[in-house]
């Protein structure tokens, strides 16, 4: 926790609403989002009891699984869930741009991408495992399911696996993108509450953010977002229209277990939208929609490899597989948080507290500073800052700037408010520098040790190449009948 | 909807949530009243909705092509037969104490019974109380597995004609019972099979389940196991127990056949005699 | 003793499961919790008095489905374990026995059913042929705080090459090899619970407690089937912290001592034992002995919202939790805080440091945002 | 006993030949060296055996530091066993290392010497070669990935490093793979063991740095099942001091420290930032008034001035170290964080403990293997500076981490170290001057 979010939350506590931590909105946001609230039935792994879901804040579809206990039904759901989801996502396939690339043929990408909006952590890991129980079934055999079933199980476990890599928005947890905005006056536990961190964000006209959490906290008045229910809800309202259901199962027992569970979803699906709002309200960061980009990479990526038949994705990475995951998630954490801070002040101000950026002006320029002889000199333009920032910087670091963003530069001193410093990148060719590349006297500067510069890492070995050292090549992927034959309970 | 109806349901919904604040609170007596207030409007909206609509045509499931709506156990198909003499048909298949579990599903697999957990809650009590009453007066009675300590074995059902080794508990009786029950199971649908009758899908899946736990019984996916691998599987590792186990029931039968009266060796041991038995 | 059942009043102690034993360590720096704990009081029956009912509950289908799958693995002599056990620790086939410690007819006493436990987990330790493998519902007990505690166990003791194991039940799912995490630790520390209850046997007993092992056998349901799958947990990490914490509330004694003479949480329960203390006076009570508020303290406390409204009456820095007390080194009340960050308020002797970073974090703010 | 312990130097020369005859016999030897082992010695030792051999040899350090120190003490120990070493194009070759490699950034540039050294991150550029032979250095702090990206180039290998110390990390939540036996996130040994479960684990029993004073308390609470010795006996190193002290907190503490071995400094209790001020300075004051006594280690290696080089400062983390050197430490003093201190070597250290000041322990603070590498860098003396109240606070630690499946439960508990480190220091302790 910074310093700086921590004094937020100090100034929400005392003014009553949450303070904002970011100036611009750090996640993309798509126009025509999906919201996803899937509940789970009490005591099971992944037992859907039910899920609202849609595009249209006016009008969510409900499905409901009547006795989540009976596997027929989960699938039925299930089924019923790809026909909502797999259209919206494959709507998206029909308009691509191509993408040139230096060095490489250039490929397809769709012009934009879908993304599903769920309302927390563990809304997320849920979708993860409705996914994981979906994807291993097949449309033949002893124990067929529709067709759309697995396809659904891919896409769920696509959406929820890139949740996890850094600065992804194709699935986002409302409560964890508000909170990244937003400080609110209580512990970050008690933000994981949907309900009560909109409270905070967005107090109803006359009570204030306290208030509001507090309220947010009687499930009776905001049941809780899912996927698990208030049990106090599930033994007085939920165990007997189920019961009721397996007594006479038919449509009016079964509109009793909808009409109880739309209880539970209709406050969540309204606080979704409002979640959606509230994000909207802020101006999209550039690294956002740069991001994005990468997304709608992924997204396309993956749609191929679905469309060429590739097996489904497996229960765990391999060796090789989970190292080169973790070098790609590396580096895009790396670059998520530089990109945050240069796009945004607020998100830099905890950096300059902490010493490892600083904001100044411009006392000292000498932009025809140079070094080497001949064909070997080049440009190396010195800047002295005066700052009232506690700097910690050693010399050499090297430094990047939010208004240069291709400009690298190095500590060469730091003597109390002055920081002399170095542009070793970024200066082109020239026997001068372009006007404006190089701040002058007056200006105010901010530099920060942050860099999303991309270093390839070295290659890995082939999956069929992997060394004694971490169990030698792995099995060959079978498709077993044992996946298609778990219960699902 | 009806105006009404929608005054039932509004109701509805005030009386939930006050059921389950009082729940919260944990003032249990007015969660009790208000519940059954709320089951009372229930029942009232379901009548309405009843008396608006034409009667809503249910068609029963597939899969239980004989289940009659919302029938009492005197109802129950079957039920000709009473709940006591099916259990016997049961137990008689399966040959050693059994749990009411076990009961249902074996009586539900092999005789397509659909006898119900609830439906055997009390019927060891009320054996008891019936032969208390007139000693005897039965064919059989349905009644307590012995423990080594003379009582009546928590769950298990036996029956009284059976010799006492048999109704006896000794430690390794538990897993011997479970290897004659797949034993049993899978002869059963041996003879069915030899008679040229369909194996009820019910008693493949019984059977598979009871296989998994024998070691030895070849697995082959999509296929239920074959009855006569069960058999001998199950057979092996009897062998292992079987002589250990029948010492300790034959010294828990001596020492019931010493001690307990008449009631006592059919229902178990009371504290008193049990005291004796520690005692001694 | 008398001065714990003073703090009590006139009901019975509550007795300590492993649960309540586990959720020890959950904030052993909260002297009231240790106090009431120590005095056996019913904190919920507090919490629901003084007006903030606990936010706890478990849903009926959840017992449901744990009691479901207790049973499954239970069921005709354990046949799923025994074939669990069998493929993980290499049981042998011809250990197979089965004892029910709790089946001794009746409605015997804890007391007795402790002796009857006591005597066939001598036996077994002792080898004798007629030893048996499978002890399900060992009735165990432990001393916690002076009190003796019987442990109501659901759980089943095996054992193996004269070793003895505990076996933990559990309906949480592993999928892929993978559990949730809060589960399993919670498994894990209720696990260590009944491998010291043991272990204290055997000693009492006069056997190596260190035959029993710190490996609990934690039985699950194996991805999206019903069908058990069994894993090996090591649970030492999970004993030496329950030690830790048992000695530490043999220390209650301590605070207690300072505590004022007077000092009772008694409710004053009626013959319906509806409370009748008047409400206004438990909470001085209560206040009496100072809480340690955090707010992880929400998910494991009775009296979890009565000490968050008390620390946001005092408006405590500890309210927005363990992190934000931290970067604030120590700086106790929001409104201090922000009086050091705006400059209204002049630093204290050792608040310099965090005046100084406080301001320049509220210049930084106003000139960024 | 029946017969006489053997000497510490027998003892630790048993172990290497074990581990040297072991080497032909399996594709991979393990050996755990605690803090000051000796095993630089042994790398270079089975170097130069392997270098017999005939057959070229690879040898994976972690750092450019690393890399460059072993070329010294293979320069040292075989002068005429030829050695390259690969490095990035930015690489400025120190002083210490001219002429005792050949350099180059590809391995053709190299000619054809017996050994190559390189970090694990340059190894995994080298190309396609194999290797008959590896070493790979400081393995527990190397990431199972790295070994991954390498492990291919050879055909046989040896692991050496400290299991006490810290692990390897990251900046991004690995809980998917949590409980994989090649979770990329676990060490380079850990991976390897358990896909190997049957290869000889050899250890150094003897710290040939740690004084009589330290090893024992080191050995309890680091490396619990394991342990190790001490090389000399107690009194056979000794500090003195060349200039008198005024009888100070500082004096005291700085006196304390020479004759047991510890000191710990100790401030009244409170909560504080981080970098604590009164703390930072009283790192930095001790230093200082350390170099002003002009110390005098005596030992097995005769008797040396300590000189400012040979007195380190650790801390956790990097706004205390920056903060300590703004607080103007004497010059050539280091002061670094734990991460950066692993594998070097003072005659004293001062070490401003990771939970002083603190009001709640996290498990970043808790890591035993932070204040392992913090209390096991000296040879003569370790001051700890800390705020009074650490013992109430673990005391007052919930212990309520989550539990991974199939993950090893890491011995020893942070808790338990800190525990029984603190229980040591207790009896070392000298409260500090109030402040003016």
């Amino acid at each position: 926790m910074s310093t700086l979010a921590a004094l937020a939350r100090l100034r929400a506590v005392r003014t009553g609403t949450a303070q904002r931590l970011a100036t611009v909105r750090h996640c993309h946001l798509s126009e025509r989002p999906m919201v996803f609230i899937p509940l789970r039935l009490a005591g099971e792994a992944a037992a859907p009891l039910a899920a609202m879901v849609g595009t249209d804040p006016g009008h969510p579809h409900l499905l409901v699984v009547p006795q989540p206990r009976d596997r027929d039904l989960r699938f039925a759901f299930a089924a019923e869930l790809a026909e909502i989801v797999l259209p919206y996502v494959e709507g998206f396939l029909k308009e691509t741009e191509t993408v040139e690339r230096r060095g490489a043929e250039p490929y397809e990408r769709c012009a934009d991408a879908p993304q599903l909006l769920v309302p927390g952590r563990s809304a997320l890991a849920f979708t993860l495992l409705l996914g994981r129980s979906t994807r291993f079934r097949r449309a033949e055999g002893p124990h067929a399911v529709h067709p759309s079933v697995p396809i659904l199980g891919r896409w769920l476990t696509f959406f929820a696996q890139r949740a996890r890599h850094p600065g992804s928005a194709l699935l986002l947890a409302a409560t964890e993108a508000l909170s990244l905005h937003w400080a609110t006056g209580q512990s970050a536990l008690e933000d994981a509450n949907l309900a009560s961190l909109i409270g905070w964000i967005d107090p109803p006209p006359g009570t204030t953010g306290a208030d509001a959490a507090r309220e947010a906290e009687d499930p009776l008045v905001w049941p809780p977002a899912g996927p698990a229910t208030d049990p106090g809800f599930d033994a007085e309202v939920l165990a007997p229209a189920i019961r009721a259901y397996e007594e006479a199962p038919g449509e009016r027992a079964a509109a009793r277990v909808a009409e109880a569970v739309r209880t539970q979803l209709d406050p969540t699906w309204r606080l979704m939208w409002r979640a959606v709002d509230l994000l909207r309200g802020l101006p999209e960061g550039r690294g956002a929609s740069a991001r994005w980009e990468t997304d709608r990479g992924s997204f396309t990526a993956f749609a191929e490899q679905l469309a060429e038949g590739g097996p489904p994705q497996p229960k765990h990475d391999g060796a090789v597989a989970a190292a080169s995951r973790l070098a790609r998630m590396e580096r895009a954490q790396a670059s998520y948080d530089a990109q945050r801070a240069y796009d945004d002040p607020l998100v830099m101000a905890a950096y300059r507290l902490t010493g490892e950026a600083f904001t100044g002006t411009v006392v000292a320029s000498d932009p025809a500073n140079a070094e080497g002889e001949g064909r070997g000199r080049k440009l190396r333009p010195l800047l002295t800052v005066r700052t009232g920032d506690p700097v910690r910087l050693a010399t050499g670091t090297k430094l990047g700037t939010p208004d240069r963003r291709g400009q690298q530069a190095e500590v060469v001193e730091v003597d109390g408010e002055l920081v002399t410093l170095k542009i070793v990148k970024g200066m082109g060719r020239g026997k001068v520098a372009t006007p404006g590349a190089v701040p002058e006297v007056g200006d105010q500067v901010c530099y920060a040790a942050l860099s999303d510069e991309y270093q390839p890492p070295a290659s890995l070995p082939a999956p069929e190449e992997t060394p004694w050292t971490h169990g030698g090549p792995p099995p060959e992927y079978v498709p077993s009948t044992e996946d298609d034959q778990e219960e699902w309970s | 909807m009806s105006e009404r109806l929608d005054a039932l349901e509004e109701r509805i919904n005030a009386l939930r949530a006050e059921v389950r604040r009082a729940v919260r609170a944990r003032d249990g007596a007015l969660a009790r009243s208000l519940r059954a207030e709320l089951r009372g409007v229930e029942r009232a909206w379901d009548q309405a909705l009843a008396d608006q609509e034409p009667p809503a045509r249910e068609t029963p499931s597939a899969s239980e092509p004989d289940e009659a709506p919302r029938a009492g156990a005197a109802r129950e198909p079957g039920a000709l037969v009473p709940v006591r003499e099916q259990v016997h048909q049961a137990l008689t298949i399966l040959g050693v104490p059994a749990s009411a579990k076990m009961i249902v599903a074996v009586h539900g697999a092999l005789r397509a019974g659909s006898l119900r957990g609830t439906q055997l809650a009390s019927l060891r009590r009320d054996e008891e109380r019936s032969f208390r009453s007139s000693p005897f007066a039965r064919p059989y009675y349905l009644c307590a597995a012995l423990t080594d300590r003379l009582s009546a074995s928590r769950g298990l059902l036996t029956v009284s004609t059976w010799p006492l080794e048999r109704r006896a508990i000794g430690p390794l009786s538990p897993r011997v019972d479970f290897l004659t029950t797949a034993i049993r199971v899978a002869e059963h649908i041996l003879r069915l099979e030899e008679a040229g009758e369909p194996t009820p899908s019910g008693a493949e899946r019984l059977l598979s389940r009871l296989a998994y736990n024998v070691p030895g019984v070849p697995v082959a996916p999509d296929a239920p196991p074959r009855p006569a691998m069960v058999v001998k599987a199950a057979r092996a590792e009897l062998e292992v127990h079987a002589g250990a186990d029948a010492d300790a029931r034959a010294r828990i039968a001596d020492r019931a056949r010493a001690r307990l009266g008449d009631a006592e060796r059919l229902f178990g041991g009371t504290i008193l005699s049990l005291a004796r038995e520690e005692a001694s | 003793m008398e001065r714990f059942d003073r703090l009590r009043g006139a009901v019975p102690a509550r007795p300590h499961d492993a649960r309540a034993i586990a959720a020890l360590a959950a904030n052993p720096g909260c002297a009231r919790r240790a106090v009431m704990d120590a005095a056996g009081v019913d904190k919920d029956a507090t919490a629901t008095h003084l007006g903030f009912p606990a936010p706890f509950g478990q849903s009926p289908f959840a017992i449901t489905r744990g009691n479901a799958f207790e049973a499954l693995v239970k069921d005709s002599g354990c046949a799923e374990l025994l074939r669990l056990l069998r493929e993980l620790l290499g049981l042998p086939i011809p250990l197979a026995a089965y004892t029910d410690l709790g089946d001794i007819g009746g409605n015997p006493s804890a007391h007795l059913r402790h002796a009857h436990t006591l005597k066939l987990i001598d036996r077994a330790a002792r080898d004798d042929d007629e030893a048996g493998t499978l002890y399900d519902h060992p009735l165990l007990r432990l001393e916690i705080a002076g009190h003796t505690s019987y442990l109501e166990p659901d759980v089943v003791a095996f054992r193996l090459a004269g070793r003895f194991h505990i076996v933990e039940i559990k309906s949480f799912a592993i999928v892929d090899g993978q559990a949730e995490p809060d589960k399993v630790a919670a498994a894990a520390r209720q696990a260590a619970v009944y491998v010291l209850a043991l272990r204290t046997m055997l000693a009492e007993l006069g056997h190596d407690p260190a035959r029993v092992s710190h490996e609990v056998v934690l039985v699950c349901p194996e991805n999206f089937a019903n069908r058990p799958a069994g894993t090996l947990l090591d649970v030492r990490r999970e004993l030496a912290v329950l030690r830790r914490q048992l000695s530490r509330m043999a220390r209650v004694g301590a605070i207690v001592d300072g505590l004022p003479e007077e000092l009772t949480f008694d409710l004053a329960p009626d013959a319906d034992g509806v409370p009748t203390r008047p409400v206004p006076e438990l909470r001085e009570a209560v206040r009496t002995v100072g809480a340690r508020y955090a707010p992880e303290c929400l998910s494991t406390c009775d009296l979890c919202f009565f000490c968050r409204d008390e620390a946001a009456a005092g408006g405590s820095t500890e309210l927005l939790g363990r992190q934000v007390r931290d970067a604030l080194g120590g700086v106790a009340t929001v409104s201090e805080a922000l009086g050091l960050a705006d400059g209204s308020l002049t630093p204290g002797e050792g608040q310099e440091e965090i005046a100084r970073l406080l301001r320049l974090a509220d210049r930084i703010y106003a000139e960024a945002g | 006993m029946i017969g006489a312990m053997p000497s510490p130097a027998a003892e630790a020369a048993a172990v290497v030949d074990a581990v040297l005859d072991d080497l032909p016999r399996h594709r991979g030897v393990v050996v755990d060296s605690p803090p000051g082992a000796g095993k630089s010695t042994l790398v270079v030792r089975a170097a130069g055996h392997l270098a017999e051999s005939g057959e070229p040899l690879m040898i994976v350090a972690q750092t450019n530091e690393q890399v460059d120190d072993l070329i010294v003490r293979l320069a040292e120990e075989h002068p005429g066993l030829p050695v390259g070493r690969l490095s990035a194009s930015d690489y400025v070759v120190p002083a210490r290392v001219m002429g005792k490699a050949a350099v180059g950034t590809k391995l053709p540039e190299l000619g054809d010497p017996a050994v190559v050294v390189a970090t694990a991150d340059k190894w995994a550029w080298a190309g396609d070669r194999t290797w008959p032979w590896a070493i790979v250095d400081e393995a527990y702090q190397m990431r199972s990935d790295k070994l991954l990206r390498v492990a291919g180039m050879f055909e046989r290998a040896l692991f050496v490093g400290d299991p006490g110390q810290l692990d390897p990390f990251s900046v991004v939540d690995g809980d998917r793979w949590a409980g994989l036996s090649w979770d990329p996130l676990q060490s380079a040994v850990a991976v390897l063991l358990r896909h190997n479960p049957d290869l000889p684990v050899h250890r150094l029993p003897v710290s040939w740095r740690l004084p009589a004073s330290a090893a024992p308390v080191v050995s309890e609470a680091f490396y619990p099942f394991t342990g190790f010795r001490a090389g000399t006996e107690p009194g056979e190193r000794r500090l003195v001091f060349r200039a008198g002290g005024m009888r100070t907190a500082y004096d005291r503490a700085l006196e304390e420290a020479a004759s047991g071995g510890w000191a710990l400094y100790e401030l009244p209790s409170r909560h504080t930032l981080r970098t604590d001020a009164e703390a930072v300075q009283a790192a930095a004051l001790l230093a200082t008034r350390l170099v002003q006594r002009a110390p005098v280690a005596i030992s097995e290696r005769g008797e040396r001035p300590v000189t400012a080089e040979r007195i380190a400062i650790g801390a956790a983390h990097r706004d205390q170290v920056a903060a300590i050197l703004a607080a103007g430490p004497p010059p050539g003093v280091t002061v670094d964080t734990a991460n950066r201190l692993q594998g070097r070597e003072y005659d004293v250290t001062i070490v401003l403990h990771p939970l002083s000041g603190r009001r709640d322990a996290t498990a970043f603070h808790l890591e035993s293997g932070r204040l392992c590498v913090l209390t096991s860098r000296h040879r003569h003396a370790c001051v700890v500076v800390a705020r009074a109240g650490i013992p109430e606070l673990l005391d007052a630690h919930p212990s309520a981490e989550p539990v991974r499946l199939n993950v090893p439960v890491k011995f020893p508990d942070g808790w338990e170290a800190n525990q029984a480190v603190l229980a040591h220091l207790a009896g070392h302790r000298v409260e500090a001057a109030p402040l003016r």
